[in-house]
């Protein structure tokens, strides 16, 4: 604690065992209600993943990274996949990235869908917590008819996908869709337009585009600050099929704070955003999915041993960039080097400078509004 | 094509010049004020730049002038075996969609960098997260305390090569220990794929 | 010829069945008589006079510490319940026919489990409060008037003596959360007492309109006046929706949650206790509830007024079922306010309202003659 | 915001939760009734030892080394006898897609919880068939 603050102040750790701590530990220095520091602590589900990358081949590398997010499991495997097909030049089949893309929306649909479940719960209505979570279940299922696991997906590989589209499960796709449709405007009612929620969400967490650039924060925490930066706009990715749909970035203009600021409330709004642009690209690439192979025949035989070489695979994850930098030297089955990054670790971090200041309840709140995911700071 | 459109079209390219700085004309700056610099294209509009330690905090300044909305990507190190490691800094910029890599070859002997977690504080949890799993030093930060690693794992540094893990059951899971060097060019005695399976 | 005999017979039927079962009805009310009188006859042979047992048979058994017992029991069962369903799930389940022995289940178990002090905590205080708090809580139910004659303790200035218990609960709560001896508990205990400031004036000050139209402080009498004449509630909707939303925020519950704010400081002043005094606490909450609910019943939706052919006891339960279900409705449909804003809610927008609703009163008893009481 | 509004939305969210009460609930009595699982669910495995060759593909696809292979215990000319140690497998599929001679199946039983680490490694007299030893709780048989 810094010696010139006063000495009525109250160190408390909003520690490990705590109920909404998920497995993080804050040092949080009180003086009555109001957080006067507030000293991020990491490393309690420290699994040293990039070490373990380095015993795995190139065909079970996507498992770790997908474990380190399971809400976005299709989106947090995509990197290492996609680092390994630059390395090695493979090919993708065109149908392959078609289903890449929409299983890697119907994902981020998910983990939105975990994500209001997660802030209800934080925020003490258990209502609201369980509501969105059976709406979950459908999506699940939906995951389980496509890949055979509800979390654990382990979907796309490099060269291609390893489960095809039936239409049992295009069947669950558009139950799963129905259901979080219709039952999306009651959640609006619940949670934009409750009063309770208004008060403790606004003007709670405020930062600007610049703040946020600098502290490294990325995806719907900086799109609801009006700033479009969006991975699958900026930086197209020819295995994947973005371009085939006509879809705007989800920005949001909050309309206290004008473009350029934004609160816990604006990046509630920008998730509803960021589920009505899913399900817009959803619906304009299911049709278009074309007939042929899935996976690439000779992958086994590519991906046995890589050239060696450096990639960066990146993706826009559902809370931010997720990227991994691989390097592989000549001839050797396993990665040399795999440095993961996840957006949740800036996140983390961000609220050193974002929390001083406010009060305590509001701790939860505004961590919870930037939608912290363990696995991508503790790797 | 009437003269006002030519003119616009014109305006227009200027425009977008200033906001989309190509990989090429950013290198040509950092390489005409420090030209000891060597800069490589990485694929569409990336560009990689070697640099000795000691310009790495006037470039990271010359990024934050130069480009309003430089993103701070990632800061590691990469251990390149017989004592030489790198740090490697990763950034983007969104308005000229350009990924810049920054390259820092190092010696064992004085692992140490200049921060640049005050310019960017994206950067500070990186460069804590480097300094524990490599030993490399980031002079002027504010505090190198562990931040992924058990105390018990204070001086090891795990993720050197030189840091022994678990090996028992290697063998049964069919990799061969990754020992090939990462030397660029092709090493002479070059084992055949079969022989190097059955070690 | 006999198909007029057949339909004599036909009608006689029902004629049977009733007597049949009035046969019945008096069998059993014989027995239980007899049994009520032998008691009384035991009783008096020991003690001399039999009106202190009929007083000590209210006292314990009927409206008194059994029932109220089983009512905290069927409150927290109704409470769990319909949380289960507000959110999609069935609540509990494998114990009794509905999950109706769960509760005595838990009871149970958390009696047996081992109940630890912390290090931090005083401990001979620490084992008292928790029982101290029940106590408080359950005294008020005294003066509940369940029926007519089924009143426990009529006293003339009863309201009054209820709000004297009812304000010690958040002290006690202060005090539970000092001596715990740990961070989170002594910031709970500060939110229960900083809540207390809040809710605490409405709470009293919204019972003072059916008193005044009333013309009295005995909740008996309050309770008989609109017996005769009609519920409170329509005379003053306003007052009822501020004593519901101050009653919610005195007991604690979610909108108003946080001196037991679980995500923020664990189970806020609760956190340290386990065993027999979690027990203790829990039902104090589900109590304070309970009495809340009675106690609206009784000042708004006239007690143990209603159609004539039920008992009064059993309108004034269904009264209460009512009352406490759309309490648990209220209370888990809005997100949990941080601890200044309860406190600025109820100052800006509660009080006002409350003595807004006395001004009404008080022109409304002085223009329009609107006077009921005795 | 208007307070009228405020009101307003308050009563609309009392409407939301008082009619979800009369819906049905989504949740099932577990034991008795169980969900759907598709056929490609990735649960515990069987190992067809007819068409098995010992070739231990499916030993290095497993990323957990999860599998232990026994080439001396022989049923038929060619085959192996296969451990596999469910407290590591992490169930993803990776060798049943490795062995090319269809000896190795997913199966969509998913409940395998045991009181003892030994018991979760399922040797060759388990792992080739699926009847299970049937289980009763209160009274009612569930497998």
């Amino acid at each position: 604690m810094k010696p010139d603050i006063s000495d009525e102040a109250v160190e408390l750790w909003f520690g490990p065992q705590h109920v909404a701590a998920h497995g993080w530990a804050t040092k949080l220095t009180l003086v009555g209600d109001y957080i006067v520091e507030c000293d991020p602590n990491a490393g309690y589900f420290h699994r040293s993943a990039e070490k373990c990358l380095e015993f795995r081949n190139f065909r079970q590398g996507a498992l770790i990274m997908e474990r380190l997010c399971m809400p976005e499991a299709f989106l947090a495997e995509y990197p290492y996949v996609q680092a390994v097909e630059k390395i090695a030049e493979i090919e993708v089949p065109e149908k392959a990235k078609f289903m890449r893309t929409i299983m890697m929306e119907v994902s981020r649909i998910h983990s939105i869908q975990f994500w209001w479940g997660q802030l209800a719960g934080e925020l003490g209505l258990f209502t609201m917590v369980l509501w969105p979570w059976i709406d979950r279940e459908y999506t699940l299922d939906a995951f389980e008819e496509l890949t055979g696991s509800r979390h654990a997906v382990t979907y796309s590989t490099p060269g291609g996908v390893k489960y095809d589209f039936t239409d049992e499960f295009l069947r669950r796709l558009d139950l799963a869709i129905y259901h979080l449709e219709n039952h999306l405007g009651k959640f609006k009612d619940m949670i934009l337009k409750s009063p309770t929620f208004k008060a403790r969400a606004q003007n709670v967490g405020l930062f600007s585009t610049k703040e946020a650039l600098k502290l490294g924060l990325s995806g719907p925490n900086i799109r609801a600050c009006d700033y479009p930066m969006d991975l699958r706009k900026d930086a197209h990715d020819p295995n994947l099929k973005y371009d085939q749909v006509d879809w705007e970035v989800p920005v949001l203009v909050s309309e206290e704070h004008g473009s350029g600021m934004c609160d816990a409330y604006d990046r509630m709004i920008q998730r509803f955003n960021e589920v009505d642009v899913a399900l817009q690209i959803i619906r304009g690439l299911l049709p278009q999915v074309p007939e042929g192979p899935i996976i690439d025949p000779k992958v086994r035989a590519k991906t046995n041993r890589l050239p060696a070489g450096e990639a960066y695979g990146r993706v826009e994850g559902a809370r931010g960039i997720s990227t991994l930098w691989l390097k592989t030297t000549d001839k050797a089955q396993t990665p040399y080097r795999a440095k993961i990054r996840g957006p949740c670790f800036n996140s983390y971090y961000a609220l050193k400078h974002l929390m001083p200041g406010l009060r305590f309840a509001d701790f939860v709140l505004v961590f919870g509004s930037l939608d912290p995911y363990v696995g991508w700071w503790d790797r | 094509m009437s003269i006002w459109e030519r003119w616009l079209f014109w305006r227009m390219s200027i425009l977008t010049e200033v906001l989309h700085v190509a990989a090429a004309t950013f290198a040509r700056e950092v390489i005409n004020k420090f030209p000891d610099v060597e800069s490589k294209p990485l694929n569409d509009n990336g560009v990689e730049l070697i640099t000795p330690r000691t310009h790495i905090r006037d470039i990271v300044n010359m990024i934050d002038e130069r480009f309003d909305d430089a993103f701070p990507e990632l800061v590691f190190g990469v251990d390149l075996e017989e004592g030489n490691f790198e740090v490697i800094y990763i950034f983007w910029m969104r308005s000229s969609s350009l990924l810049l890599q920054i390259r820092i070859p190092l010696q064992e002997n004085d692992l140490w960098v200049d921060t640049v977690s005050d310019i960017f504080p994206g950067f500070e949890w990186h460069e804590r997260e480097t300094h524990e799993m490599f030993g490399i030093d980031f002079k002027g930060h504010q505090d190198l305390r562990l931040l992924l690693l058990p105390d018990e794992l204070e001086g090891q540094y795990p993720l050197r090569k030189s840091f022994k893990t678990d090996r028992s059951r290697l063998e049964e899971s069919g990799l061969t220990v990754p020992k090939p060097k990462p030397s660029p060019s092709a090493r002479p005695d070059d084992k055949p794929a079969k022989e190097a399976d059955s070690e | 010829m006999q198909f007029e005999d057949f339909i004599n017979w036909l009608n006689g039927i029902p004629g049977w069945l009733y007597d049949v079962l009035v046969w019945w009805f008096n069998a059993i009310w014989w027995w239980i008589n007899l049994l009520w009188d032998s008691i009384v006859i035991i009783w008096a042979s020991m003690f001399g006079n039999a009106e202190v047992l009929a007083y000590w048979f209210k006292a314990i058994v009927f409206p008194g510490l059994v029932f109220i017992l089983l009512g905290i029991i069927f409150t927290v069962w109704a409470t769990r319940k319909t949380w289960g369903r507000i959110q999609g799930r069935r609540g509990p389940y494998n114990l009794g026919k509905y999950g109706g022995l769960q509760l005595f289940a838990d009871a149970i178990k958390l009696i047996g489990k081992e109940s630890i002090i912390p290090k931090g905590a005083k401990r001979w205080m620490y084992r008292f409060l928790p029982s101290f708090l029940l106590v408080i809580v359950l005294l008020p139910f005294v003066f509940i008037p369940w029926d007519t004659d089924w009143v426990i303790v009529d006293l003339s200035v009863s309201l009054v003596l209820i709000f004297a218990f009812l304000t010690a609960i958040p002290v006690i709560s202060l005090l539970a959360g000092w001596i715990s001896g740990s961070k989170y508990t002594i910031i709970g205990g500060f939110r229960a007492a900083n809540n207390q400031f809040a809710s605490e004036i409405p709470l009293v000050l919204s019972t003072v309109g059916p008193a005044m139209l009333a013309g009295s402080l005995s909740v008996l009498s309050i309770a008989q006046v609109q017996a005769d004449s009609f519920w409170f509630i329509f005379l003053l909707p306003l007052n009822f929706v501020t004593f519901l939303i101050s009653a919610v925020m005195s007991v604690g519950m979610v909108p108003f949650d946080a001196p037991v704010a679980d995500s923020e400081i664990l189970f806020g002043w609760r956190t340290e206790f386990s065993g027999i005094w979690f027990v203790m606490t829990y039902f104090a909450e589900f109590a304070e509830m309970l009495f809340y609910s009675a106690m609206m019943v009784t000042l708004f939706f006239g007690g143990f007024s209603g159609p004539a052919f039920l008992p009064g006891i059993v309108i004034f339960l269904i009264k209460l079922m009512i009352v406490m279900f759309f309490f648990i409705i209220v209370t888990s449909s809005f997100y949990r306010l941080r601890q200044d804003q309860i406190v600025s809610f109820s100052w800006k927008y509660l009080l006002p309202l409350t003595i807004l609703n006395i001004l009404i009163v008080m022109f409304g008893m002085a223009y329009f003659g609107l006077y009921i009481g005795g | 915001m208007s307070k009228l509004g405020t009101i307003a939305n308050s009563l609309r969210i009392l409407r939301h939760v008082f009619r979800r009460i009369f819906k049905r609930p989504f949740t099932y009595f577990y034991p008795w009734e169980d969900r759907y699982y598709p056929e490609l669910t990735r649960g515990r495995h069987i190992h067809v030892r007819e068409n098995c060759t010992a070739c231990s593909q499916c030993v290095r696809a497993c990323p957990v080394v999860a599998i232990r292979i026994d080439k001396e215990d022989k049923k038929y000319e060619k085959d192996a006898a296969l451990y596999f140690d469910y407290s590591r497998c992490l169930f993803c599929g990776l060798c049943v897609q490795a062995c090319n001679f269809d000896a190795l199946f997913h199966t969509p039983i998913v409940d395998l919880s045991a009181d003892s680490q030994e018991k979760l490694i399922y040797g060759p007299d388990r792992i080739t068939k699926i009847e299970r030893e049937p289980l009763e709780w209160r009274g009612r048989k569930i497998r």
